[in-house]
């Protein structure tokens, strides 16, 4: 019998972290007391992309979107949308602007402008369930790719597409396969390797492909290994990432099964295998020859790439490394053709991006739009704005190697070229927003500490260089910076930029560079003792004025009994022993605490 | 809580699992860091000599990542996600709330062996910033006044039971 | 599961789909079942029952099923809408059984609306 | 060949040569700090990096591992490449600030001091030479780095204190730090050039001893990683006169010759056997061989007495009579040992503070001037015990001498056991014939005494000359002698060689023994049985034939011959019994 409706639960990681699952096994549970479990369907998806208002839950095919679902909402939502048929209002999602909450999952603004091209399998499908996969479509291009195309043919689709990787690089695709092939090997052996060791802070959207719909990373993996001749296949993927590596491994035996992964492959005679490898925590590992000596079991050390790893890569051999989101849209490109892909996007960026947006913004998650939208309309239109109605201060994108856009360059086109001119890059995809709470010198140094930390440490100016940008920086925060830091800043940076062995090294500076460029007053202020979003903890004082009305939380807040005051009677800070911990301005409900 | 024996017979078969291939060295350092908590160092040993890799070479491995400690964990590791959305809202100060709860720095353990408290670089669940993972909970929208009924879950009692709320 | 060849490949997924098309939202029509107190209490969800088993036998994939509260009509439960693609929709009355089948076989898979049954053509103002 | 351009000068390579080797060409030199001739570029320390000219493209690169390109232009001296330097060196500047490689260094791009930093105890730059050299080219794999970013340093396996167990003490680590971060801490101070006697751990390449000639390195086969494993061979790499050959083997020489001089030495008795004294066991139970390396201005201590800890002892033992006038081992006197070990105490009292025991049986100081010695140490206060040492213990834990060794004896001259402390014994060892002494012996048919030594013909009257003509003793192969004796017997014996030589032909003794062809059924029952192997056998006429020069007239091959074709000359049946007849003639008629 078929189902009359379709729950799909999304599973992503932020959803399981909400109790997604145990909402599924309620929704089940009240299905069956009621009779329900034969029409109507449970199903677990991959990630939506709306994180922020997890767990998600949508009625198919009505449409109808439901958010922040808990268990104990089970039973009303069963009985009023399942049994009556009256779809549960409060419930759904209320977009910032509107009065009233939106039910259909395409009214909402934050879904309406996305265009999904990787992701087009988010939400309709169980990750963990190949049959979904194909029904939708899946193994199509695969097939078409093995039968009716010649590798050459593929490399020309792929070209013409004008796919570029999405790791943030931006190298053509096609053109890194057709070297691949051209590249000498001695015995004709190629890898192809998959990029999923998503290190970039505030970047999840190769999590999420993998966790929604890994089967899209396989078959687009298979058809690049078919275009190239690899017949063994790695995918590195984060260890803090167990949920999409736990699918990616069901997924694989999956297509094992069923003939479209292994041996003599939809008895083509085509072979390629995938070997899954775990990554154990250091960001360089997303950089490729590190990667490469993490997959031969050595640590991730980068090397010169004066010679491409297209040419030599892993244990010598010529290599193809791209990443998910790359992979995930090839099948697409193959089934859909070039210039359907080519003509989306701007003239030399191609397709559509993923990006997860997050930071102090009111929709966080996962989108994926067109190349050339504006980043007004990321982060306004979809994003709905600032969170908190704070004010927009700048947006950073492309991780730690990425660089800062302040407001009047929000009608920036995403594009990896126009980003790249601004100072950032794209980057995997990351973009986080800040607002007037966010001190731009403590985020350029945050980034500097997170490159710090995760350097391998093998050249002078990344090891050396980025310490030495940290140790101003930290100088600049405690208010004992100098202008002569600032050319120091800009000095260093220029050095570390040209001379690192890597990529990391290379884009470190990023942050600190568009931070000093669009945000110098910034500096300037912390520089004559002021840290004016009140971040930095040697630039602030917490007061306590007027209004306060002797609730007591903060005295009971306070971690080192800093704050003095009776119950009902106006309290009062001893500075010597505050640590600024903000303790009390977080709990204060009168706004009787200020930052100074 | 004790800290199990290491067992030569046990790292072998962790070798074995992955083939004995060089390649799978951090996949059997991972599998090593599960079984004991720690990477320890008769595990490194046999690890070296059932692989045919240098000491050195495994050591760098086991130091080179964040993953891997060399010294004993707690039974809960707590880690405080830094990555930059949690960053913006507010994790240093989420890191230092813990720091102060349990009266260690990081990268430390509880005296009674019960907590470890860690950093680590986005769990890409920004969505959810700041978060905070116990094992393998993850906690989301932490905030300072949040640490002490989080961590009080954990203390002295068993594993806290799922499906509870966050918020 | 033995290892697929690409025909086998079109076969399974044309196969897999259809069962999956009203996941996907599309459909050729949709039939609500009103289920208030006073439609369950005259036999809709045995309506319901019958007309999910007739579809599943004739294999009909596109068509959602969907249950709505009371429609005001309490005497004449219980009552159907049927609303294809682009029509005015159609509500039925007194249903049963056999009588939501024929709706079935005659309105939503060939198109002729059951007039015996029929109510009225095209739905309340709303407003 | 390609050609390409630095700092306007054109240069020709081979594809793919790094540019720091094109620029060597022109004489322009790029200053490194993690590279090495022979390892594996690097790159790390990012002070060679130069401006590379592609098209419109311009980039930085590092001159140690960019492969030279057709066409290229490179800058090594421009103003980007200048603060590209500048400011890297500043950063290790800032790193390691007392290091004089760095300091000169920066100080050539106008850094006298960093604004990054200040470490005056820091010396590593983290080049990784060291691990690259102990691990890709030593393969020894004892140096790895550890960590990562700026927590990043080179370790010993789990960062504990070095132990020689894993360390070959090659020194090739320090040999390639461009810092001074490495040094060789000898812990002992008494190092191994030495490959008879090691006192501590050695390298693979060495010179045999100080007064080796020639007086060149060797490498030890047991010891190199090329010979044992193929990899490394960095000594061929860095030798220019590329005099390195890992080909060459040992070669056997047929030489022709008329005289032998068989001089082939003795060995030292091998003290452990006597596990009581603890050589090889304790540390500081050294043979007499050893000691002598020790106070060799040229061994392994310079001439220094240390123990194993590096320290100075602060008394000595040495034992006589290791093995020799001992029943169990050896009846002989060694002859040498009484006045050698009066020549350790003479000289441990001249080089250090330390008490000198000698422990005796009898003191044997019979040569010229020997007597006189011995009165002589007697006045310098060293120590006389008459009476073997029994056994040397370490003193152990609760003993107030813990730490010490203890020699524990009767002193027969106060009829009182005694247990004396010291911190070092040395074990005079006897003189014993070579291990394979029989088969030298069987190879020039020499006889050898009891005692296992070469028999000379006559202990008086030809102490030198052996049962064979043209072959001598001499040395210890023939008996225990010290090096005055052994001189003059050496010279003896060249005496006698020159003057066979000088006087051109050799008389000889008139009896030998003659094969009569007729009778001989070439049995060659005599060619094997003949001690000095003088009877061949003629395969063209199938009879034995004497060589009569080696031919002694012994007459066993005559006894011996079942054909009675083998006769004496001169000696022949007829002719003794004509003798005995003529003599008996004589006496019939008086």
């Amino acid at each position: 019998m078929p189902y009359r409706l379709h729950l799909m639960v999304c599973a992503g990681t932020g959803c399981v972290s909400n109790h997604a699952l145990e909402l599924r096994d309620a929704l089940s549970a009240e299905l069956a007391k009621r009779g329900l479990g034969k029409e109507i369907e449970v199903v677990t998806t991959g990630c939506n992309g709306f994180c922020g208002v997890g767990p998600i839950l949508l009625v198919q095919p009505d449409g109808i979107f439901y958010q922040k679902v808990q268990v104990k909402d089970v039973p009303l939502l069963v009985e009023e949308h399942l049994v009556k048929g009256r779809p549960v209002k409060s419930l759904m999602f209320t977009p910032p602007e509107a009065k009233e909450p939106v039910p259909k999952m395409r009214d909402i603004p934050f879904f309406g402008k996305q265009m999904l091209v990787a992701l087009r399998n988010r939400g309709m499908i169980d990750p963990e369930k190949i049959e979904d996969y194909i029904a939708r479509g899946g193994y199509q291009a695969l097939a078409k790719a093995l039968t009716t195309m010649t590798p050459k043919q593929i490399i020309e689709e792929i070209k013409a597409s004008g796919l570029r990787g999405r790791g943030g690089g931006g190298f053509p695709t096609g053109i890194k396969w057709e070297t691949c092939v051209h590249a000498h090997s001695d015995d004709g052996v190629r890898y192809l390797v998959c990029n999923a060791d998503e290190g970039d802070p505030g970047a999840f959207m190769d999590r999420s492909i993998i966790e929604g719909d890994p089967h899209s990373v396989i078959e687009g993996m298979v058809i690049g290994a078919y275009a190239i001749g690899a017949h063994q296949g790695y995918i590195y993927v984060r260890h803090e990432y167990p949920l999409a590596l736990r699918r990616f491994t069901i997924a694989l035996d999956q297509a094992r099964e069923y003939g479209l992964l292994g041996k003599d492959i939809l008895g083509t005679g085509f072979d390629f295998d995938i070997e899954v490898h775990r990554g154990a925590g250091a960001f360089v590992c997303g950089e490729s020859t590190a990667l490469m000596a993490s997959i031969e079991g050595r640590v991730g050390e980068p090397r010169a790439k004066y010679i491409h790893t297209v040419e030599v890569g892993l244990y010598n051999k010529p290599t193809v490394l791209n990443n998910v989101e790359t992979f995930a849209n090839v099948p697409v490109i193959i089934e859909r053709g070039a210039k359907w892909f080519a003509a989306i996007g701007t003239e030399h960026s191609k397709g559509t991006k993923v990006f997860s947006l997050a930071g102090r913004v009111k929709n966080t998650g996962l989108v994926e739009v067109p190349m050339g939208l504006s980043l007004r309309e990321l982060i306004f239109d979809i994003g709905g704005g600032i969170a908190d109605d704070g004010e927009f201060k700048a947006v950073q994108t492309g991780g730690p190697s990425g660089g800062f856009i302040p407001e009047d360059l929000l009608d920036l086109p995403v594009d990896y070229e126009k980003l790249y001119e601004a100072g950032s890059m794209m980057g995997s995809g990351g973009v986080v927003v800040m607002d007037e709470t966010s001190c731009m010198v403590d985020v350029a140094r945050f980034f500097v500490d997170f490159l710090q930390s995760e350097s391998c440490g093998k050249c002078t100016p990344c090891r050396e260089g980025i310490k030495a940008l940290h140790g101003i920086l930290s100088r600049i925060c405690d208010g004992k910076g100098s202008e002569a830091d600032l050319a120091m800043l800009e000095e260093l940076c220029s050095v570390i930029a040209d001379t690192s062995l890597c990529a990391l090294g290379g884009s470190a500076p990023n942050p600190v560079l568009t931070s000093i460029r669009y945000f110098r007053s910034e500096y300037e202020a912390h520089i004559q003792g002021k840290c004016p979003a009140g971040v930095c903890r040697a630039l602030i004082t917490f007061r306590i004025n007027d209004k306060c009305t002797g609730c007591h939380l903060c005295f009971k807040a306070c971690p080192t009994s800093a704050v003095l005051g009776e119950p009902k009677q106006m309290h009062t800070i001893i500075q010597e022993k505050c640590i600024k911990c903000g303790a009390c301005y977080d709990v204060c409900k009168f706004d009787a605490v200020t930052k100074e | 809580m004790a800290i199990k024996q290491v067992s030569e017979e046990k790292v072998r078969e962790i070798v074995r699992r992955w083939g004995g291939r060089e390649g799978f060295l951090v996949e059997m350092l991972q599998d090593v860091q599960t079984e004991y908590r720690y990477i320890p160092e008769a595990a490194i040993r046999t690890l070296s000599k059932e692989v045919g890799v240098p000491v050195g070479q495994i050591y760098h491995l086991a130091t080179f990542f964040k993953r891997f400690s060399l010294k004993p964990r707690g039974e809960y590791v707590i880690s405080v996600c830094t990555g930059t959305a949690c960053h913006v809202k507010g994790a240093p100060r989420v890191l230092d709330a813990c720091a102060r709860e349990l009266g260690i720095s990081v990268g430390e353990t509880t005296k009674d062996g019960t907590f470890t408290l860690e950093e680590v670089r986005c769990l890409g669940c920004c969505g959810l910033a700041a978060v905070v993972t116990v094992n393998d909970d993850i906690h989301g929208h932490v905030t300072t006044s949040k640490v002490p009924r989080l961590l009080k879950r954990y203390k002295g009692t068993e594993k806290a039971s799922h499906g509870e709320a966050d918020d | 599961m033995a290892k697929l060849t690409i025909s086998e490949l079109q076969k399974l997924r044309e196969k897999l789909a259809q069962e999956r098309q009203t996941r996907e939202g599309n459909a050729r029509g949709q039939i609500i079942i009103h289920m208030g107190t006073c439609g369950i209490a005259a036999g809709a969800r045995k309506v319901m029952t019958a007309l999910l088993e007739a579809m599943d036998k004739q294999n009909v994939r596109d068509v959602i099923v969907n249950t709505s509260g009371c429609a005001g009509m309490c005497s004449k439960e219980p009552m159907a809408t049927v609303q294809m693609a682009q029509q005015a929709p159609v509500k039925y009355i007194s249903l049963n059984e056999e009588k939501i089948v024929r709706i079935l076989n005659e309105h939503v898979l060939k198109g002729s609306v059951v007039k015996e049954y029929a109510l009225a053509m095209g739905s309340e103002r709303v407003g | 060949m390609i050609k390409l351009r630095i700092d306007g000068n054109e240069v020709e390579v081979n594809a793919g040569t790094p540019l720091l080797k094109a620029a060597q060409k022109l004489n322009i030199e790029i200053p490194t700090l993690c590279y090495y001739e022979g390892i594996e570029p690097y790159a790390a320390c990012r002070v060679c990096m130069v401006e590379v000219v592609r098209g419109r493209r311009r980039r930085m690169v590092t001159a140690c591992n960019y492969p030279a390109t057709d066409g290229i232009e490179v800058f090594t001296e421009n103003e980007r490449v200048r603060r590209a330097r500048r400011l890297n060196l500043e950063m290790l500047l800032g790193r390691c600030s007392e290091v004089p490689v760095i300091r000169e260094l920066a100080a050539k791009y106008g850094v006298e001091k960093s604004r990054f930093g200040y470490d005056p105890k820091e010396k590593c730059i983290l080049c990784g030479l060291c691990v690259r050299m102990c691990s890709d080219i030593v393969k020894a794999n004892v140096l790895s780095f550890a960590y990562s970013g700026p927590r990043r340093k080179v370790v010993t396996p789990f960062e504990r204190e070095m132990a020689t167990d894993v360390c070959i003490a090659c020194g090739a680590c320090a040999h390639v730090c461009p810092t001074g971060a490495i040094t060789i801490e000898d812990l002992s101070q008494r190092r191994g050039e030495v490959p008879e006697m090691p006192l501590g751990p050695k390298t693979a390449i060495s010179i045999p001893f100080q007064q080796a000639v020639p007086k060149v390195p060797y490498i030890d086969p047991d010891a190199c990683i090329k010979m044992q494993t193929g990899g490394c061979g960095i000594c061929a790499q860095v030798c220019e006169p590329e005099a390195i050959n890992y080909t060459m083997q040992d070669e056997v020489v047929e030489l022709d010759v008329g005289q032998i001089l068989v001089a082939t030495g003795y060995q030292i008795f091998e003290a452990s056997q006597m596990a009581q004294y603890g050589y090889g066991k304790l540390d500081n139970v050294l043979s007499a061989l050893e000691f002598e390396k020790m106070l060799n201005s040229t061994g392994p201590t310079g001439g220094r007495v240390l123990m194993k800890n590096g320290k100075e002892p602060r008394a000595i033992g040495l034992i006589h009579c290791i093995g020799s006038r001992d029943a169990r081992y050896h009846k002989y006197c060694s002859r040498v040992c009484c006045m050698y070990a009066l020549k350790f105490a003479h000289l441990v009292k001249d080089r250090t503070n330390a008490e000198v025991y000698q422990f005796y049986i009898d003191m044997r100081a019979f040569g010229k001037g020997y007597e006189e010695f011995y009165s002589r140490i007697l006045d310098e206060g060293v120590n006389m015990i008459r009476g073997k040492a029994a056994e040397v213990v370490e003193a152990t834990w609760g003993n107030e001498r813990e730490g010490h060794l203890l020699v524990r004896c009767e002193d027969t001259l106060i009829g009182k056991f005694r247990e004396v402390p010291v911190d070092m014994v040395v074990l005079c060892a006897a003189i014993e014939p070579n291990a394979d002494q029989d088969r030298i012996g069987q190879i020039f048919s020499l006889s050898r005494s009891p005692d296992g030594f070469f028999l000379e013909r006559h202990p008086k009257l030809d102490p030198m000359g052996t049962v064979n003509d043209g072959i001598y003793l001499a040395g210890c192969c023939q008996g225990p002698k010290d090096i005055p004796d052994t001189v003059a017997q050496a010279q003896g014996a060249a005496a006698r060689i020159l003057a066979l030589i000088s006087k051109g032909e050799v008389f000889l003794d008139p009896i030998r023994a003659c094969i009569d062809e007729n009778l001989c059924g070439g049995c060659k029952v005599c060619n094997n049985l003949c001690p000095y192997s003088a009877i061949t056998f003629d395969d063209v006429k199938k009879v034995s034939i004497v060589n009569e020069t080696l031919c002694k007239g012994c007459g066993t091959c005559v006894a011996a011959c079942p054909a009675g074709a083998i006769t004496g000359s001169g000696f022949t049946d007829e002719q003794i019994f004509a003798e005995i007849e003529g003599i008996l003639a004589d006496a019939g008629n008086k």
